[in-house]
């Protein structure tokens, strides 16, 4: 194989509970995202749009999704002839099988993988962050700081620096000390869990690592650490732009809001670093001539007949007459009926919604699996459902029989204050 | 899935010309509801009715649509045997052209293409049809010619069945665009109300020997040479169908089709059934609808971003509709721009059209006005 | 998704632990084959040609080359837009992840990927086997015969069915016992070890078979056995041609040396049945003019300076001068000194044997890991190492040296025998 | 491995012929070293050096190379951005045409790509180097343009540099072959001996510049219009290669040059530093050696069957050779057979040639006997 001055790894393999039934059957970086997309297009975008040519995709939970649309990686133009994607799910060696326990070592199983391209620098990635961050620069500070393992860094308002990975740096930027989540943080400085670090220093510390039967495997935990205190020269490297980790359903709910923005700090009409993605074949969405759409990403292959605001409306989606979704999310091929009302709501793919079905976070007494309203008000409903009328009985609070009862006038100053119709 | 038939696609012939749209491509290649060009339609429709080996024999000016096909990825036919093969033919320096000329310039490839039958379509027909039951149709009837028609309930233009035998044997075929306007004259009062849809199915033996004996008399045209002279010594069948499918010869019509797939019965029918229509690939994200957006009664394409009032009109991929612009019963290309108070009314765009701020284009609904590619208003 | 009539699914998760080292680093199914390919090529060229354009590829030992090799199936012509080839390892579900227990349990694993297409029938084989087969007209038996199950039967020797799973059938092919390796054999009809199921009936045998604890989960053992005892509609379809299971290394070598024959009754010349297989990019293979090759098969760049007779060379292979090859099978990118003799030997990927070298079977006295001589005298020598001078020494026996020793008319009167060189 | 440079193959200037070998195909689609085509190596070297956007510009009959090069996969070229771009230019309907006429009637390819630097490279070159070096020659100097040469032991024909400064700058060049045989005079007593390989580099824009300023005059060829006339305006360097180059524009070496590849030297350079030649995959079973095989000194592609002796020979894929028949110093390609007890010696036989049972073709060294495509002897 041709050799490699940077390579870059990417966990996808965990199960991303906090997801809830978002990741039922689904890894967290295929979860859908942005109308059109699904989470790691982000992260293999930027490989792409990086320069960055061979990728190993790390996999382990539920990866069938995962593995059928990243393939061989042609939509990111990564299934190159020297390089490309792969996808690494643990396997059965000589000696018996291991799934990967921690990332690290996930890292520390696929050392072959890695030392077949004899990389320079290894580029750790996280399968489930949304942004746009050119690695190459990165890697060029790397370089020019002489550094052994640089982290990359954003800087969080102080008032929620206590709840990340915190680094404290010096004038020029070496780490001399990692807090997590600090009470009294000293810096805003947040780690993004994106690394580069030079392959044959973190290969020995991997091999060490593994022999210690009192560590978690974890980067973040325990190789970092234990460099820091090695006196390995470590540095910060701060990320300017926009950045969301979307573990939880709010702040997955909140990063697709961030797109209707007038002008989003992610804009995804930038054709200089463009995200890549699957391209499903659909016809073009036809808005009816009762459709109202305001606010809004609506894909291919949808059918509007309602009323769509503040909203992302993914591929294939039918929506009926007289229904009105609003602050929601809509995922592919999901059947909205008549007089359907939906807000602040995540419907997953495939499901289907009978007409009159109110779906809100004021919901107490639904009685279904798939079902589920977080801490925030966001109500999630899991892959293929079928809220019957049956089940629209239950889904009806007695608040929402208020809500639905209330007159046209009402709906429309809701309407109003959430962005205006041109009515 | 696998049927005993390859598609020709015939791009020779009818080489219709659309105003401004054809100038710079075939019309195979002109871009059609929101995110297609022309020919897709009936590509796909080859495709997903088993058809895995076709040939597509173009005239000149064929860059937009090679660059549209590529290596046939999209349509599934990028295969190590049969897929796509295309066909650049240029007629002799004499001026002689024509379909059976390119194909017996192209003989090796129907030799070796090991299908016994060949489904030949032209490229102006708007349909999503099974060409797997037409086939049947055919080796059912025996017959050596299947002719697909449609049946009006007026007079039509273009190639008509004039006469048909109880069983469906076509008896007399006339090609009424040969004849000038004014359209009078006693043959008019005829029954002129089966079109011909461009869809034909032969063997590929009698394919070989027609070509090689026009050719050899120095006749090019499958329909006119081919076909009709040979009515009496063939046993020619008919095919009706009776599904959406239209031909594009005009601007007029372009117009009116297009404007057809606002008809929700259509679009479903036309883009999903019995298969999907392909298209080549283009990455970009979802269409965004800015806070003023008001769009009804129309189809629009991904990576649009839509401020203005849009109605009853086809948007391509990447066009930019700002604050106070009105787009009303208008197709609008491929990253056209109309900015701001602009207002088109019966218009079609070509594509990367600027319409700069306050400015109206009018025209009307039977004669819509066409903006050439790149034209800034 | 598509519905599917047939599908196919591949078992390629074994370790294929008799062929030792040859699989320390590989799944069986990736192993090298005839000079080109390597064993996967022939059941995935045979479902292409067979008109089967979805197949899944169970994993599980080993898949990196096996991954890669595959990739999206485009060597194969099954990277189609609606199916193609899936690499399905196990994987870690909700409730954790489990390794494949057996043939049966690893297809129960993937029931929803197989739903997903909703066939008709499902097409089990093996990913190592070396054969061409038409399946569709196996399919029509099945349908003609409305069977349940059919499985695939060759007709072996009758001194050798007792090493066979053997099928006794009525007059009508249905079967109506098993007998594994049965001493006094009935019928010399032996099972391939290719099935099609009913997939809905094989489902609810696969679900009941998961929860029995004294269950291997084996399809040879535990589903057929029981499925005929229910009365189940199972018929042997006969196959009539070429077929081997290269399970062993005596077999591998053995179904090598078959294509050597003149007119093999595998013809990988003929065009109708294509085997597919990863091209490598290599130049022309070079012949010099000290070159002697007879009764051979030579892949792309390799370069023959030696004599090579009655043996397999795999792409990008060097061979010295007055070099000796004999009954052997290269694989890619060893490189074989000057003045070395190779009798009988399976040589594996990129070895480097230097000047001088001695390998056959009657070495006793070989103290290095990568080396080991089979029961019927294959001396087979494990990938990527470096037979060096120091080696050589322990290479060579005390019979070895006689044979160096030998003459030169010694030496051609063995290759007269073995086929003779045309000098 | 990203260069700030696009690639623009000319096969359009120096399309020259090889008799039999060029009826068919452009001579950059000519077969060469068993499984290539001449126009692999310079493609191969461009994707090797880091160039990933590569223009083709070839005139007619190119239906042969368009099958080969197809999308471009096989060698990397098949990307979202850049790639591989084909453009078949016609000479205008007076004859006019040339490199410059076809580069304006595509200036857009030029205006949308975004490398600074353009390598121009003719179709007719076996190679294998790193354009990234000449680059950086190019741009360490700030030359306008840089010409790369070989410096060979006699005089030699073709487009050579006669004066050189002491800095490298060309001060003076001639295009000897516009002078007819006998090449006789003064002249031809200098030194002549530093040919131009036909691979040049020059900034975009002063590029479309040249080719715009001598479209405009009615001149259309870069080396003589573009290049030789303004060496006095403009900043021109040479840049001397030392490897193994040469140009393909005979018969004699055509066949020359394929022999070349039997020295184990040249095999090694040419086909693995500083990169692997790429060329369209094909599927095929190793080459069998058969009982009374007798190769020696020849490149053998795979797929072969050989039962007969071969000496000092260059065999393409599929060739069959039985029992008893010689080969001899000869090119055979793809799909020919030699039959039992068949003789050929200094031959080249293109593809899909047979020859029967005992008949003899001999030709002469530097004259090889060229048998066409398809032939039965």
């Amino acid at each position: 194989m041709v050799k490699k001055e940077c390579i870059a790894m990417i966990l996808a393999g965990g199960q991303g509970s906090r997801l809830g039934i978002l990741t039922q059957k689904l890894a967290k970086p295929a979860v859908p995202f942005g109308g059109k997309y699904r989470i790691i297009d982000f992260v293999l975008s930027n490989c792409q749009n990086s320069g960055i040519d061979t990728v190993g995709v790390l996999t382990q939970y539920q990866p069938l999704t995962l593995n059928s649309y990243i393939g061989i990686g042609s939509a990111w133009d990564l299934d190159r002839k020297n390089g490309g994607v792969f996808l690494l799910p643990p396997y059965v060696k000589k000696k018996g099988g291991e799934w990967y326990k921690g990332t690290a070592n996930a890292i520390f199983q696929n050392i072959e993988f890695i030392d077949s391209y004899a990389p320079e620098y290894l580029l750790i990635l996280s399968g489930d962050h949304i942004y746009k961050m050119d690695y190459s620069k990165m890697l060029d500070f790397h370089k020019s700081k002489g550094a052994d393992v640089t982290i990359a860094v954003i800087r969080v308002p102080w008032s929620e620096a206590s709840r990340f990975g915190i680094l404290n740096v010096d004038d020029e930027d070496r780490i001399y000390e990692f807090e997590e989540k600090p009470k009294k943080p000293k810096s805003n400085l947040a780690s993004m869990g994106i690394y580069v670090f030079n392959w044959k220093l973190l290969k020995a510390y991997l091999q060490e690592d593994e022999q210690d039967a009192n560590s978690s495997h974890d980067f973040g935990k325990d190789i970092n650490p234990k460099m820091l205190k090695d006196n390995c020269k470590m540095y910060a490297y701060q990320f300017e732009g926009y950045w969301k980790d979307v573990g939880t359903v709010e702040s997955l709910w909140q990063a697709n809001m961030d797109l209707l923005e007038d002008a989003p700090q992610l804009d995804l009409y930038d054709t200089d670093w463009p995200i890549y993605s699957v391209n499903p074949n659909q016809p073009p969405q036809y808005l009816s001539p009762k459709a109202k759409v305001s606010r809004s990403l609506i894909s291919e292959g949808c059918v509007v007949n309602g009323t769509v605001v503040h909203s992302v409306i993914f591929s294939g989606v039918y929506i009926g007459e007289d229904t009105v979704i609003i602050d929601s999310i809509i995922m592919p091929n999901a059947r909205i009926g008549k007089d359907v009302k939906i807000n602040k709501a995540i419907i997953c793919e495939g499901v289907e919604v009978a007409d009159g079905c109110c779906i809100t976070s004021e919901n107490s007494n639904i009685r279904c699996e798939q079902y589920h309203v977080d801490e925030t008000g966001i109500c999630v409903i899991g892959s293929n459902v079928e809220l019957s009328n049956a089940l629209k009985e239950c889904v009806l609070s007695s608040r929402e029989r208020e809500f639905k009862s209330r007159d046209f006038e009402t709906l429309k100053a809701m309407l109003l204050r959430l962005g205006g119709l041109p009515t | 899935m696998n049927i005993n038939a390859m598609g020709i696609i015939n791009l020779a012939d009818k080489n219709k010309i659309l105003k401004g749209l054809t100038v710079h491509r075939p019309l195979a290649a002109v871009p059609f509801g929101c995110r297609y060009r022309i020919i897709d339609f009936v590509l796909s429709s080859m495709v997903n009715s088993g058809i895995k080996n076709i040939g597509i024999f173009v005239e000149r000016k064929s860059r937009s649509l090679i660059d549209h096909l590529y290596s046939g990825k999209d349509w599934d036919l990028d295969r190590k045997r049969d897929g796509l093969f295309i066909f650049q033919c240029n007629s002799s320096e004499n001026g002689y052209g024509g379909f059976f000329k390119y194909l017996c310039e192209n003989l090796d490839y129907l030799y070796k293409s090991k299908q016994e039958y060949v489904v030949i379509a032209e490229g102006n027909i708007i349909c999503n049809l099974n060409f797997a039951e037409i086939l049947d149709h055919h080796t059912k009837l025996n017959a050596d010619i299947t002719v697909v028609y449609k049946k009006y309930n007026s007079n039509v233009s273009g190639v008509v069945i004039t006469e048909l035998s109880d069983n469906g044997k076509v008896i007399d075929m006339l090609d009424l665009e040969r004849i000038l306007e004014p359209k009078a004259g006693r043959l008019f009062s005829r029954n002129l109300d089966k079109k011909a849809a461009g869809i034909y199915v032969i063997s590929k033996s009698l394919l070989i020997d027609l070509a090689q004996i026009c050719v050899a008399k120095g006749y090019y045209d499958f329909v006119k040479d081919g076909l009709i002279k040979n009515l009496s010594k063939l046993n020619v069948y008919a095919y009706r169908y009776d599904g959406y499918l239209v031909n594009i010869d005009s601007i007029k019509n372009y117009y009116r089709y297009n404007m057809d797939l606002l008809n929700q019965d259509i679009w479903k029918s036309l883009f999903f059934e019995p298969g999907l229509i392909y298209t080549k690939i283009q990455d970009g994200p979802p269409t965004k609808y800015m806070k003023n957006s008001d769009v009804k009664d129309s189809l629009i394409a991904n990576a649009c971003i839509i401020d203005g009032v849009v109605e009853n009109s086809i948007l391509f991929r990447r066009v930019k509709v700002h604050k106070g612009a009105l787009i009303k019963n208008s197709i609008i290309m491929q990253k056209t721009e109309i900015e701001q108070n602009a207002i088109v009314e019966n218009v079609i765009l070509d594509k990367e059209v600027k319409v700069t701020k306050g400015k109206k284009l009018i025209g009307e609904k039977n004669y819509p006005l066409v903006v050439g590619k790149g034209t800034v208003i």
